[in-house]
């Protein structure tokens, strides 16, 4: 979701400098996939993480050559800014304190999805999974936190600061959780691939990235 | 099916009956209010009855979720003097589909209020039937083409929400996950056969009411 | 039973209905052309329509008074209606729309049971129909029978046997005739045709435009019509109750008054009777003694009033009992009529007409 | 106009409709009680109802042939309808109502001009009202005048008059019949009253249960009704045409098939008449030259038939003209009556009554 | 409101108004068959259109995207024969908009329709007029109260669409973003002040429709 705001900004300062218009498609990384597969047309798919990104790499829909992993993110539990819950580890969110425990949907959603990856690598998954709640996406848990029916959740740290009425109880070390990536790249059936490749070559540029900086996202040095 | 998948149906069926049998007092009265009184501020109400309908249904889910959450008026309430929570529970499920059909079957009802000829209603009265009596006995049956048919799109209606039930209830297996829920869940993940399995049984679902309707109405006819 | 209505006031599309009156009667008839505002007045009485001012009493009981805010409410009221649009439910076969308003219990009265209603009326066979099948005189019927059925202390008839055949007619009249008789259950009853007001009512009331035009015993209205508005719409008979004395060779003389007749024989045998006799059938002339004619009646009559109406002269007599004659304009003339002056008024034995009362 | 129904058969809830029926007059009135069939009947020929086997022709022209499947649609058959429920328009105001089957310029004449047809019903001030808040009456009237400015080419109407009051039946009937003369639009007639039949129609088709029981000219039927029903469903009086003569002193004589009689004269002049003379009013006497008597009327008649209806005894005379009594059964007697044997029939003359024609 | 704002504004309003208007000559076509005519295979038809209010709306988008894509049967045709593109452009906004709003015009209509006493339009056919004029000028208007109704409702619903239409339009900022989706949007963003003014305008917009369907029945009522 912080990619929306930050993608406009970005386009706002690259359609200063070319003459390129960029027209945007925002939605869940699931649904792009899914409307890329069904030949919807675009040109570029910046996904949200990597699973979504091999399916249609595998499909053979996307340029391989243009792919590349520029943006990264880091996991936090947040939990509402009146609780007074320390949470100092993974193992903290078994605490009984805690009845609920909101996540993006584990199955379809990249947050979900890695917040799940982290706390069965912590070997906590089996513990945590009867008070997980799963949401549509983030904001579903931000505003599960928010209205202090779960205790915590876990979401990405651009989309912490979404709501007011939570606050930042716990940051995932970088190495306990799986690497959260946001691969980009063209898509074959494209009509101007070459303006999607400057483009591309755009976001991968340092201004770009200090936009992107700017919304907390951790830059990666990946291709 | 598995047994999961059972428990998924059974679950969906059930709840979506029982918030359309919830909200039919609730909407027949207000559509009777709406077709047969004048009151001020009539038409503010009405609108009002159609927002779950105009809003994109997570925005109706996020107000809801800022009533009856714990830090909500309602759920606040509820949760410290009953310690009773509505929010990621079946109740929530309850909330979301009621909230979201209540608009279908208000205005079907007051339609069908609309069209029952008042003449019926005063000579039933002549009578000696009290007001109450000329309702249950005059009016509803005569509105009941228009009330089954918004009965039934009521409960069609529940079993397809999605956007306020996962913002209310979350997707919680085995607790307040709706066929809708897991459909969404697996047209997400790409596990079409199973999704279009799922939507197999809700069009089945969806065919019993309408069949059930239609029994009803024939039923109707046949009896005088 | 006495309705009292006072201050009446209901804006109609071309006129207001403005109704004072009090009848102590059994059975009131109202008579007025179309649109004269009969159904509306019912409507007020039964309390399914608001007037803008209106105090409707029966006996001592007070249903409407709106300077007081007093409103009965309809189902109150006990008063059985038979709106002239029948009204039936359509969704309910004929034998729930008749036991609609039939309160358990209380049909107390056996000219009331279910059996006896449904019989009189005839529709024991359409008893499990569906009400919407029926022919236009099956409907008016079971409007009838679930009226009847609600056991009700007054009964609101509007035209309940317009569409019915004679013989049908003739069967409920007097079946009605009864219910108005034993069981004292006073009607208003709205009509067009002067056989049934005769046959039912003791009380009429000529509406025309929303207002009463003439109100009064039955036979007052039919033998001193108002106007010719009124003539015209009672018809123009004389009404006389009289009893029969002797009855010969199908003559019968009949006393009314201080006078006393000869007419031929009613169909059914009688004591008491009401006599008709059409105001076109009685003769005057002058000299009576002098003329030699085949006429039965011949009576000594005083010139109470001369009225032209249309091409006819109305002549009101006083004959020992209220008579009028309808005569032509030359007529009059030659016989130069004037008020309080003697003439002979001749009528004919079967120009009598004797309706059993 | 030529109306053929063939093989009509059309199921009811009690019974089978089922009808044979030729007829070629101008104006056929339907008699028959409440539920006979009636509605029905006009309903199939409308096209509004499907019978299971029925052929229609209406002059050349098959409506419909359920042996060859042929079925011409109801907005071709060119059918003027009032049907007894009225079905006004409720979301049309009365003008839009009447204007709904006018076809434009088609008017062509001057009796169902607009004006002309609101005029006569007297609805000219709810023209711009809606139908919803009319009085029954007005209802009526604005259903007549929609089929009539239809101009359609046979009209059929449902007891069009039942909720009128009398003076404006009386003035509707008359242009009805000129509608019929003039215009030569023939229709069929429900009706339960004998005025009105005599009036304006031909033919008189008498239905009960589904079955027509007898059907022929109006005088026939109402002379020489097939049963003690049917005399009772027409009433009990003998009809006959005749010519008036002389008019003297309110009395007129008239010339009835081979016999004159005397009788008063008929409230409106004119030389062709019926005469009307109920059963119950015509005296008979063994020895007419002995009795010394007041009436006009001796006629020397055959007795025909002697046919016991009842109480009362009918007795068919030939008096030059046909003619029936009734008298009681203990009258017929004593005085012995036997078919073929001559008697007096006495009757008095105001106990004719004259109907201009 | 922002230039931006007020697109979506108009986008939304015109693009709801335009389905709810194109789908109903057909949604009164159907709902007449339905209320009028019997036919084999009925009740099938009449539960295939009430899918659309039974399924996810996604699952509905996800066929829609499957029919019409480029690689969809009718998507592909138009696209190779005609190079006409119905994804991804306020065409399939359109579209999308008017499969979730058919339902509820044709049931509306259907009852309404049902309601119409058929005597009135019997004796309309006597008094000369054809089968499609006593459609026109007797069924059509005495049915007019729940069509209106159905159509108000079926606007409401285009309105409020969201699920569908991300997935068969994508929202396309200045291209195929409706209302609905830009509360979407603001609300996954935490714009919540932002959402509300739009959801606003959205109330304000049902507010219209209702009052304006509510003027059309107030004259239609006066007219006679
Ligand atoms: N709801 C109404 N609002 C305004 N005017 C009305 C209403 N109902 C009836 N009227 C008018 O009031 C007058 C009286 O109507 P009402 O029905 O009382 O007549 P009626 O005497 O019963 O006539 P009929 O013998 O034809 O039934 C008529 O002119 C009618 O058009
Ligand atoms: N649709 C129908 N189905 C079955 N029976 C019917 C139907 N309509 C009427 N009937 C019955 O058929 C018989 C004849 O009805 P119809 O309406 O033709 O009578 P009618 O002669 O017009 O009587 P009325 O003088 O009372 O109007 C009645 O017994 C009626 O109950
Ligand atoms: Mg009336
Ligand atoms: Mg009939």
């Amino acid at each position: 979701a912080s990619l929306t705001d930050s993608l406009k900004q970005i386009a706002t300062t690259y359609e200063k400098q070319s003459s390129d218009k960029i027209i945007f498609n925002f939605g869940a990384s699931s649904t792009l996939a899914r409307q890329i597969a069904e030949g919807a047309p675009a040109d570029i798919f910046f996904s949200a993480d990597e699973a979504k990104m091999d399916g249609l790499e595998k499909k053979g829909l996307i340029d391989q050559a243009t792919r590349q992993n520029r943006l990264g993110n880091t996991l936090v539990v947040v939990i509402p800014v009146g609780s007074t819950l320390a949470i100092k580890s993974a193992s903290d969110l078994t605490n009984a304190a805690i009845e609920k425990i909101a996540l993006a949907d584990t199955k379809a959603v990249p947050a979900g999805i890695y917040a799940k990856a982290w706390l069965e690598k912590q070997q906590l998954w089996p513990a945590v999974e009867p008070k997980v709640v799963a949401t549509e996406n983030v904001r579903g848990a931000l505003a599960a936190v928010e209205s202090e029916n779960a205790g915590a959740g876990v979401v990405y740290k651009t989309d912490a600061g979404i709501s007011k009425k939570v606050k930042i109880a716990y940051e995932v070390p970088a190495m306990d959780a799986p690497k959260i990536s946001y691969p980009m790249a063209l898509v074959k059936e494209s009509k101007q691939p070459d303006a999607g490749k400057k483009f591309l070559h755009y976001l991968a540029s340092e201004e770009a990235g200090q936009v992107f900086q700017r919304f907390g996202f951790i830059l990666l040095n990946d291709r | 099916m598995t047994a999961e998948e059972w428990q998924i149906v059974w679950f969906t069926a059930w709840v979506s009956a029982l918030s359309t049998l919830a909200i039919l007092p609730f909407g027949l009265a207000l559509a009777w209010l709406l077709a047969r009184r004048d009151w001020p501020g009539k038409s503010i109400v009405e609108t009002l009855v159609a927002l779950p309908m105009v809003m994109p249904p997570v925005a109706t889910g996020l107000i809801l979720l800022n009533i009856f959450g714990r830090r909500g008026a309602v759920g606040g309430f509820l949760h410290n003097t009953l310690n009773f929570d509505v929010i990621f529970t079946w109740r929530a499920v309850l909330l979301a589909l009621g909230v979201m059909s209540f608009p279908l079957l208000v205005l079907f009802a007051r339609v069908a209020f609309e069209e029952v000829n008042p003449r019926l209603e005063q000579v039933a009265r002549t009578l000696g039937a009290s007001r109450w009596r000329v309702f249950l006995t005059i009016t509803l049956p005569l509105a009941a083409r228009g009330i089954i048919a918004g009965t039934i799109l009521a409960f069609a209606r529940a079993l397809g929400e999605f956007g306020a039930t996962i913002m209310v209830a979350g997707n919680i297996p085995g607790k307040t996950s709706t066929l809708s829920l897991a459909i969404f869940q697996d047209v997400q993940i790409g596990d079409d056969s199973h999704a279009f399995r799922l939507l197999g049984v809700s069009v089945l679902l969806a065919f019993i009411a309408v069949w059930c309707s239609q029994f009803l109405l024939r039923r109707k006819k046949r009896t005088p | 039973m006495s309705l009292l209505l006072k201050h009446i006031s209901l804006p109609l599309a071309h006129f207001t209905l403005e109704v004072d009156l009090e009848t102590h009667n059994r059975v009131t008839a109202i008579f007025g052309p179309s649109g004269a505002g009969k159904t509306s007045l019912l409507d007020l009485i039964a309390g399914l329509r608001q007037a803008q001012t209106a105090f409707i009493q029966l006996d001592d009981r007070v249903l409407t008074d709106t300077a007081n805010r007093r409103f009965v409410p309809p189902h109150q009221r006990d008063i059985g209606y038979v709106p002239q649009d029948l009204a039936l439910f359509p969704h309910l076969s004929v034998r729930q729309n008749l036991l609609y308003g039939c309160k358990a219990g209380t049909a107390t009265n056996p000219l009331f049971t279910f059996d006896r209603v449904v019989e009189v009326l005839e529709i024991q066979a359409l008893i499990a129909r569906a009400v919407t099948a029926l022919s236009g005189g099956e409907k008016q019927r079971v409007a009838l029978a679930r009226a009847l059925l609600a056991s009700p202390r007054l009964l609101l008839l509007d035209e309940p046997l317009a569409s019915l055949d004679a013989p049908l007619k003739a069967k409920i009249i007097p079946y009605l005739a009864r219910i108005r008789d034993e069981f004292h259950i006073p009607m208003l009853y709205v009509t067009h045709d002067r056989l049934e007001a005769l046959a039912l009512a003791d009380n009429i009331v000529v509406m025309v435009n929303g207002k009463v035009l003439q109100t009064g015993p039955v036979l007052d209205v039919f033998n001193r019509p108002a106007d010719a508005g009124v003539a015209k719409l009672v018809g123009m008979e004389t009404i006389h109750p009289g009893q029969i004395t002797e009855v010969k060779e199908g003559l019968v003389t009949v006393k009314i008054g201080h006078a006393t007749l000869t007419a031929l024989a009613p169909a059914v045998a009688a004591h008491e009777v009401f006599a008709c006799i059409r105001g076109e059938d009685v003769i005057l002339q002058q000299d009576a003694a002098h003329a030699t004619s085949s006429v039965r009646n011949r009576l000594l009559a005083r010139i109470v009033a001369l009225r032209a109406e249309g091409a006819l002269v109305r002549v009101e007599l006083d004959a020992g009992f209220p008579l009028h004659a309808y005569i032509t304009r030359p007529a009059c003339a030659e016989l130069a009529l004037r008020e309080g002056e003697n003439i002979t008024a001749l009528i004919k034995a079967p120009a009598i007409h004797l309706v059993p009362r």
